[in-house]
């Protein structure tokens, strides 16, 4: 008897538990969609996303500190002391610089986006940015520099570079002992734009203010966050103007 | 039971085997002559009062001027933790100790893991292959006198 | 009869497969549908994370845990932190470890909405897998907002966190709670308790606890089996000795007691008690205060020794095994990821299983590869 | 044919060519009608899947909710390279996509769309249609085995197994309906349940018809390949089946001989128990049958995608488990119900 009645039960629960199921898809079949219509419409970075790396040359003092907090070295980093009469100026946080920047680049192929170089960064000139649209074609063209010192004729920049960068992983860096593969082809550089001054809080907030920016939980656009403690103070409220889009330079 | 007195029990049933009890370290543990892992690992698992049914994990290491195999365990019945250590000489075709697959199925993969990536020779192993390598690469990455390869197949790194 | 020759076929599935769950190759051998034989074969996904973890210091090493249990980066974050805060004896300030509680649970949530998810998808049910994705994004929403991150968070930090809480996350974290927790009851409904769900689960790839216990599965795996076995509760790590929750392990009410549908329902019923977890830590949590340890500098050294701790994954067992000289590298990382250790197991269970069994079984063991392979 | 024929020329043809003509006509039609309602299904499921997920689904292509987006598909498919693996049997390969699609493309001929619009209105059209859907085995074991791929093999054995099983459900509750209208003539089923909606089979001899047309359409699904069914191509463990292989323009062959199907199944299925062209209400029955049974169908498809999107897949012993021991037997106590029915009732 037991046979008979779990025979008719397994076709009881077969029905039920499909008609459970089709109730749920129906639900949502009438609920709207979350998606977003992502080349249209773009979601709002929040502040403390972390983007493509950018480097403020002019606010940089050359420590190294990001060099060497940098789990896979991808900065290649080449300095000089500066005469003792030399003045090169103050950074942005009032900071004399001491040393001449001749390069700063970043291999933005070996950076896994942890964040260290930047929280260790002493004149907030590290960053960063928004910008997560980060594919591409080709290879070339994400070695970024951001020094804007050109070195003196007669520096020798070739040697400076192997002897100033310690190798300190050899795994990610398998390939590094040959000097030649620090070297840039000429034209691959990716510039960012107008590298000496990228506001990335004001394209944020550009994105913010663009129609159809469609923010986290549905909501239809955050308020501008207060300032975090580990970034540079955002110009609040700055009007942002509508060609500070960042992507697609 | 805390590992003190599992180190003490040790020591009065398999006395020279034990050669080092070192309980003032962070992780307490044992040391054995590699040739005893295997019947220490049978009877910890065994023995009612210390119950060790579950290898934790197993790894080998090389410190630079000796080869290491540890052992952790635990049991899940007395809730208690135990971990004891061989230590193997560097020298070549030197670091062979006993397989413990048959103590605990678990020694399985992490024996394999220990020979491919340190190079521990496991005697009576059922299949000591290279698990994360492939077949044919040549050396033992966790070395620490490992030479990293410069091509692989043609294929330069 | 006995003239009839037939052969059995070996085959190859994976690497590259829908339902591997990463770059996992299964070598079967299989008689018909039926499977006499599988051997899985890994390492296609090894990255030398233990070589690195040599060759760069601490701090530098936690992003690399990231990247083993990718799921569940924040626990292996932790996994790791925890171990060199126990080999150094740092203090870790009281809002760091409850922003921890609450970024490991939301963690977990969103590993075991992919194991919900994906496993329906291995059973043949696509919208689960959109259901679980669609609530997962709103957790990783909230980890990007404090990390900036949304798969890769290194986020808990050596001796605390990386950054404080934002303004507001905790509100959002509870209204993520308060729509999530209505969920559960919905992925019962539609996938669950479904008749054809619990005929492809239950009775298959049974996993007795004498078994599991021997091959070192851990996790939900074990609980599975019916064995009440939760690092949070036996071995209380960080403050999860000041919250109430519940052990939930397999009862086999559909079929045998370690089958694949036990298994599942262990994770399902783990989702409530995160949750459980996660309301307690919001209430707990002291409105302010440090959230980094303050002997923490930019390196970190620990003293010299040799450290086995472990935590609970979404997985099971994570451990490092660190063996330090008091340099600021260690000597050796080892990992004992429990993915590692629960797959081991599979080529006992899958014995005899038919093909769609093996997908079944597979996707129930919810593997990472990137914590197999490391 | 020769019906319609004379209906539309007022008269027997009065040559051969004139009858060419027409029949050409007939297949082109047919085709064309085929191909439009292909990807017009493709485009549905896409939209029922996306929004069933909480999605979208197409939005881009054409404009509005994605319209054009399974004609780009189909442009896609027919700009791909064709290949054709370099062990497999070479012609069986070729030949496979082409039965399959001729035996859903076939069956359309004796859909009755309205009382005079039916292309070939046999006097034996549900058993043409129940023979001629069986074709489909053929196609499918020749690409699992052409291939000479294991996967591919594997999908069509189950597939073979899975649709030769279900035949027999869908044919005993068919037979039902059969005994019911006392012919075999599609045309004659439908027009049996003229007048009000509860003169249609489904609502008829309470229960056995209602059962009788929840068996077809279970069985339909099994045949069709779809989930909870669908196991043949269950991506998750075979991949894709088998065709796994194709490419192009043979694999568009494949999946638009699945929608067509889709249809058609629901087709036979609003033609057998659901009034075929009537609306069901007398006052509506100016509206044009064609018409009327479209709709009736695409609710049956639309169900079957909303089925898709919600089930898990079964096993493969446990889909012949409920053919042989559910759905079989019920199918038979049915009919045997249905035959007492029809003593009853005086209709034998």
């Amino acid at each position: 008897m037991s046979g008979i009645t779990s025979y008719f039960r397994n076709i009881y629960e077969g029905v039920t538990t499909v008609l459970y199921g089709m109730r749920v898809t129906m639900k949502y079949l009438k609920s709207p969609a979350i998606t977003l219509q992502y080349p249209m419409e773009k979601m709002v970075m929040f502040e403390r996303f972390r983007g493509l790396l950018h480097n403020r040359a002019e606010d940089c003092i050359g420590c190294g500190q990001c060099v060497r907090a940098c789990p896979v070295d991808c900065f290649t980093m080449v300095i000089q002391k500066a005469g003792k009469d030399e003045d090169l100026g103050l950074t942005r946080d009032g900071t004399a610089k001491k040393l001449h920047l001749y390069q700063f680049d970043i291999d933005t192929l070996k950076c896994m986006w942890c964040n260290l170089c930047t929280e260790v960064c002493p004149t907030e000139c590290l960053l960063m940015t928004g910008e997560y649209e980060v594919s591409s074609y080709q290879r070339d063209g994400w070695h970024l520099r951001f020094a804007i010192e050109e070195p003196p004729p007669g520096f020798d920049m070739e040697e400076a570079r192997l002897k100033q960068n310690r190798i300190t992983n050899p795994v990610t860096y398998a390939g590094a002992a040959d000097p030649k593969s620090l070297v840039i082809p000429e034209g691959s550089a990716r510039p960012l734009s107008g590298a000496a001054e990228f506001d990335w809080m004001a394209s944020r907030q550009a994105q913010v203010a663009a129609k159809g920016a469609k923010a986290h939980e549905a909501k239809p656009a955050p308020e501008p966050k207060p300032v975090s403690e580990s970034k540079p103070a955002p110009p609040e409220s700055k009007p942002a103007p509508p060609e500070a889009e960042p992507a697609g330079e | 039971m805390d590992p003190a007195h599992i180190a003490e029990r040790l020591k009065t049933k398999f006395g020279d085997a034990v050669t080092e009890v070192r309980l003032d370290v962070p992780d307490p543990h044992a040391m054995i002559a590699p040739a005893h892992v295997a019947e220490i690992g049978l009877y910890l698992r065994d023995d009612p009062d210390l119950d060790f049914k579950s290898l934790m994990c197993l790894s080998g290491v090389d410190y630079g001027d000796r080869l290491g195999v540890a052992y952790h365990l635990h049991s899940l019945t007395h809730r208690h933790r135990f971990c004891y250590k061989a230590d193997l000489s560097r020298e070549p075709g030197a670091a062979r100790l006993p397989s413990v697959v048959g103590v605990w199925p678990a020694a399985d993969w992490h024996e394999r893991e220990a020979y491919d990536l340190v190079g521990i020779v496991f005697e009576g192993h059922p299949d000591l292959r290279r698990i994360l390598l492939p077949d044919d690469w040549e050396g033992h990455p966790l070395r620490k006198d490992y030479q990293f390869p410069r091509e692989w197949h043609g294929i330069p790194i | 009869m006995s003239e009839l020759h037939t052969e059995e076929m070996v085959l190859n599935m994976g690497p590259q497969h829908p339902s591997t769950h990463g770059v996992l190759r299964l070598q079967l051998v299989t008689d018909g549908e039926v499977v006499r034989e599988a051997e899985p074969h890994i390492g296609y996904l090894h990255r030398c994370a233990e070589k690195i973890g040599e060759n760069v210091n601490y701090v530098q090493f936690v992003p690399y845990t990231d990247r083993m249990d990718y799921l569940a980066g924040m626990n292996c974050n932790y996994a790791f932190a925890h171990a060199v805060e126990q080999l150094t004896d740092l203090k870790v300030p009281e809002r760091a470890e409850y922003i921890r509680i609450l970024v490991l649970e939301l963690n977990r949530l969103a590993s075991h909405l992919v194991a919900f998810g994906t496993y329906g998808l291995d059973i043949g049910a696509f919208t689960p897998f959109f259901y679980a994705f669609r609530e997962r994004e709103r957790i990783l929403d909230l980890f990007e907002e404090l990390c900036g991150a949304r798969l890769t968070y290194n986020y808990v930090r050596i001796g605390g966190v990386m950054a404080d809480l934002t303004p507001g996350w905790l509100g959002k974290t509870k209204n993520f709670i308060d729509y999530f927790e209505p969920k559960i009851r919905e992925y019962d409904e539609l996938l669950s308790y479904n008749k054809i769900f619990i005929k492809r689960t239950a009775q298959v790839g049974v996993l007795p606890a004498d078994l599991a216990i021997a091959y070192g599965v851990t996790g939900p795996n074990l609980r599975g089996s019916g064995v009440k076995w939760d690092l949070r509760k036996e071995e209380p790590y960080s403050i999860y000795d000041r919250f109430d929750f519940d052990v939930p392990v397999g009862k086999g009410e559909m079929g045998i007691l370690g089958d694949c549908w036990d298994r599942y329902m262990v994770r399902i019923r783990e989702m409530r008690e995160s949750v459980k977890i996660i309301r307690q830590a919001m209430d707990g949590i002291p409105a302010e205060g440090p959230v980094v340890a303050e002997e923490i500098g930019k390196s970190v050294k620990t003293k010299a020794g040799e450290l086995y701790t472990r935590v609970e994954n979404p997985r099971g067992e994570m451990g490092f095994w660190v063996v330090s000289s008091g340099k600021d590298t260690p000597i050796r990382c080892k990992v004992r990821a429990p993915s590692f250790c629960n797959m081991s197991v599979f080529k006992e269970i899958s014995r005899g299983a038919m093909i769609a069994d093996l997908i079944a079984i597979v996707g129930s063991l919810d593997i990472v590869l990137g914590e197999i392979d490391r | 044919m020769q019906t319609w024929i004379d209906n539309l020329t007022g008269g027997p043809p009065t040559s051969p060519l004139v009858y060419l003509t027409f029949m050409l006509g007939a297949c082109v039609s047919t085709l064309g009608f085929i191909a439009v309602l292909a990807l017009f299904l493709i485009w549905l499921e896409r939209k029922v899947a996306g929004h069933m997920q909480s999605r979208l689904g197409p939005m881009q292509v054409g404009g509005w909710h994605g319209w054009a987006q399974s004609i780009a598909d189909g442009f896609k498919l027919f700009l791909k390279e064709d290949i054709t693996p370099a062990s497999a049997d070479r012609l069986l390969f070729k030949l496979a996509p082409y039965i399959v699609f001729a035996g859903s493309f076939t069956a359309f001929v004796v859909i009755p769309w309205s009382q005079r619009m039916v292309i070939a209105d046999m006097n034996i059209g549900i058993f043409y249609v129940l023979a001629i859907t069986s074709l489909v085995v053929v196609g499918i074991l020749m690409a699992g085995w052409a291939s000479n791929n294991k996967w591919s093999l594997f999908g069509a054995m189950r597939g073979v197994a899975q649709i030769v099983s279900y035949e027999l459900p869908a044919a005993l509750s068919l037979v039902a309906v059969v005994m019911w209208v006392g012919s075999l003539k599609l045309t004659d089923i439908v027009g049996s349940q003229a007048g009000w909606f509860w003169n249609w089979h489904v609502f008829r001899g309470f229960p056995f018809f209602t059962i009788g047309a929840l068996i077809y359409y279970i069985s339909a699904l099994a045949e069709t390949n779809r989930v909870p069914f669908d196991i043949p191509e269950a991506e998750s463990e075979l991949v894709a089946g088998y065709h796994t292989e194709y490419t192009g323009i043979r694999f568009a062959m494949f999946f638009l001989a699945e929608y067509a199907n889709m249809f058609l199944v629901s087709a036979i299925a609003a033609v057998a128990y659901f009034g075929g062209w009537y609306t069901g209400i007398p006052y509506l029955d100016f509206i044009p049958g064609p018409i009327v049974l479209v709709v009736k169908a695409l609710a049956l498809v639309f169900v079957m995608m909303w089925l898709r999107w919600t089930l898990p897949r079964l096993r493969v012993d446990q889909l012949m488990a409920l053919c042989w021991k559910y759905m079989i037997p019920i199918a038979f106590f049915n009919l045997i119900g249905i035959g007492i029915l029809m003593l009853i009732t005086g209709r034998a």
